[in-house]
């Protein structure tokens, strides 16, 4: 984190003003900007510019503790890692406090372990940095991909998919992406989509279509309940537009434009 | 180095995604030298050199695209086949997502899987025609609409869509 | 119409998504009549014809592919989206450690971030085939390597992981 910054009221700010009240949303304009715990504690010790390997521990667990106890404060979802830090932080520092007897001198520095880990990953960051500057397809050259169409007489293979692996495949996205809490699918979920698709297809190809047409007596009461809330569904994600011109008249069903 | 003018349009239009029309690209040259004409003699001539080549440069409705002629259409369904990603668990989940949600977009898509849909395998189900597109979402961009097919369906041996097996919750848990 | 070695290879490399090998060449043509180095020559001999074009035949980690020349960005960038080669940070970081200190589990990458990486961003190098697994440590749990692919090496334009930038040790900040 050399560099933050953020623009405020119109002001470009790149560090945090040490005694200044700091408004909330700025804040977490720069909150939001640390990748993690080692991240933050880089910050801090750049802008002190001090020397790594003498790092002033008390000073930097301080200036830690209380970025950590602001983002508590403005209710930030804090990552478990940065928690972490805290009390890795606040060992170092009662060791540091302890007295040393003169005849175990060849310990290890207790900070020397949180030292190496940040000039590790300092060197990290520094790839990072490198990677994004070489040249890279589609900002510093351009690759010709897939430049020529083919005669449709191409045959693709079809894959070889059971239907259950469709299921899962599916079941598996759900779960990652947490939202069957408030999407339930039920099994007539699907009749409806499909419906929609027809529907779609429809009036797709006429420019208006006649409401009435969109049902078939045939299939009976679920059949037209099915169809209606297909187009109830299109009208909610603004894929038709319902048209009556006066009060009674015939109602249309057409693409939205 | 500078490059004549049927250099320029040869390579724009094989670094574009899309056919470009005559208009297109002169937007993009940005040159009152150029005019329309100009651009369609380029373009001939481009064809011209291109004689005992595999490839032309065809117009098709939006623009000029290139086109491979015909003669090596087995060569060409080799490489297309290796390439489809057909087997791969990103295209077992886009082609479901299509099915259970349809229709959705390329953004419907993306935003349940968290993260981008590949191209290929968009033009792989529509290559298979198990995914058509039935419309353009009211939103800024006009994105697509995929729904699946009466062809997919052929190929799981059902009639309809809520024939596909059923998503409870309470297997999901 | 019977087209020469170069205008099959032209008409292949234009059609395909991703850089052919001069061996996934050899297995398409599918006779014993070319070898490798009548396919370099072609190669060679198309890049010749090129001389004055605004395009050329490149070679990278996973074979050859047709690039623009330098010249026409201004143009070019006209055409083309550019939001999708823009990186996160976080996702950034996570690549250089896996290139740089391949081959890596997930807790190694966590150990130098001191952050848990995101599920996104490993999802997302799996699908671009930027990362694979190349192994699992022998530790408890058994955690998998991961390792960069030539189509990373590709998109920045390298044949080899060591034409990525040095880096060296960190002594001070």
């Amino acid at each position: 984190m050399n560099n933050i910054t953020a623009v405020y009221n119109g002001k470009k700010i790149s560090h945090i003003p040490e005694d200044l009240f700091i408004p909330p949303e700025y804040l977490r304009i720069i909150l939001e900007e640390f990748d993690g715990p080692l991240d933050l504690l880089l910050y801090l010790i750049k802008k002190q510019d001090i020397d790594i390997t003498d790092l002033p521990i008390f000073p930097i667990t301080e200036q830690y503790m209380r970025y950590i106890s602001i983002m508590e404060n403005m209710h930030f979802e804090l990552a478990a890692d940065y928690l972490v830090m805290a009390s890795t932080l606040a060992e170092i520092k009662s060791k540091l406090l302890l007295p040393v007897e003169s005849d175990e001198d060849d310990e290890e520095d207790p900070r020397a372990n949180l030292i190496k880990r940040l000039l590790e990953y300092q060197k990290y960051k520094n790839a990072s940095e490198r990677l994004e500057e070489i040249p890279r397809n589609y900002r510093d050259f351009y690759v010709v991909t897939n430049a020529i169409d083919y005669q449709k007489s191409i045959i693709i293979e079809t894959p070889d998919i059971k239907i259950e692996q469709l299921k899962h495949a599916f079941m598996d996205v759900l779960k990652r992406a947490e939202i069957f809490s408030t999407h339930n699918i039920q099994s007539e979920t699907l009749s409806v989509r499909e419906r929609m698709t027809i529907i779609l297809s429809l009036v797709k190809d006429n420019e208006n279509i006649e409401f009435e047409r969109l049902f078939n007596i045939k299939e009976g009461r679920l059949g037209v309940i099915v169809s209606f809330l297909a187009i109830l569904e299109l009208v909610k994600e603004s894929l038709i537009d319902i048209i009556q011109n006066k009060s009674l008249s015939k109602i249309y069903i057409s693409v939205k434009k | 180095m500078s490059f004549s003018l049927e250099n320029i349009i040869e390579c724009l239009l094989l670094v574009s995604d899309e056919p470009l029309s005559s208009n297109q690209i002169l937007k993009i040259l940005d040159n009152a030298k150029y005019n329309k004409k100009k651009i369609e003699d380029a373009i001939d001539k481009l064809n011209r050199q291109y004689e005992s080549k595999a490839i032309f440069i065809n117009k098709v409705a939006s623009g000029y695209r290139f086109q491979a002629k015909s003669g090596l259409e087995t060569y060409i369904s080799k490489l297309k086949d290796k390439s489809s990603n057909k087997f791969s668990k990103a295209f077992l989940e886009t082609i479901a997502i299509i099915a259970y949600k349809q229709p959705v977009t390329r953004g419907d898509i993306e935003n349940i899987r968290g993260i981008a849909v590949n191209s290929n395998i968009i033009r792989t189900l529509l290559e298979l025609e198990w995914v058509k597109v039935v419309g353009h979402r009211d939103s800024p961009g006009k994105p697509e609409l995929f729904a699946t097919t009466t062809k997919f369906l052929d190929y799981f041996n059902k009639n309809k869509l809520s024939e596909l097996p059923e998503i409870s919750e309470v297997e999901s848990l």
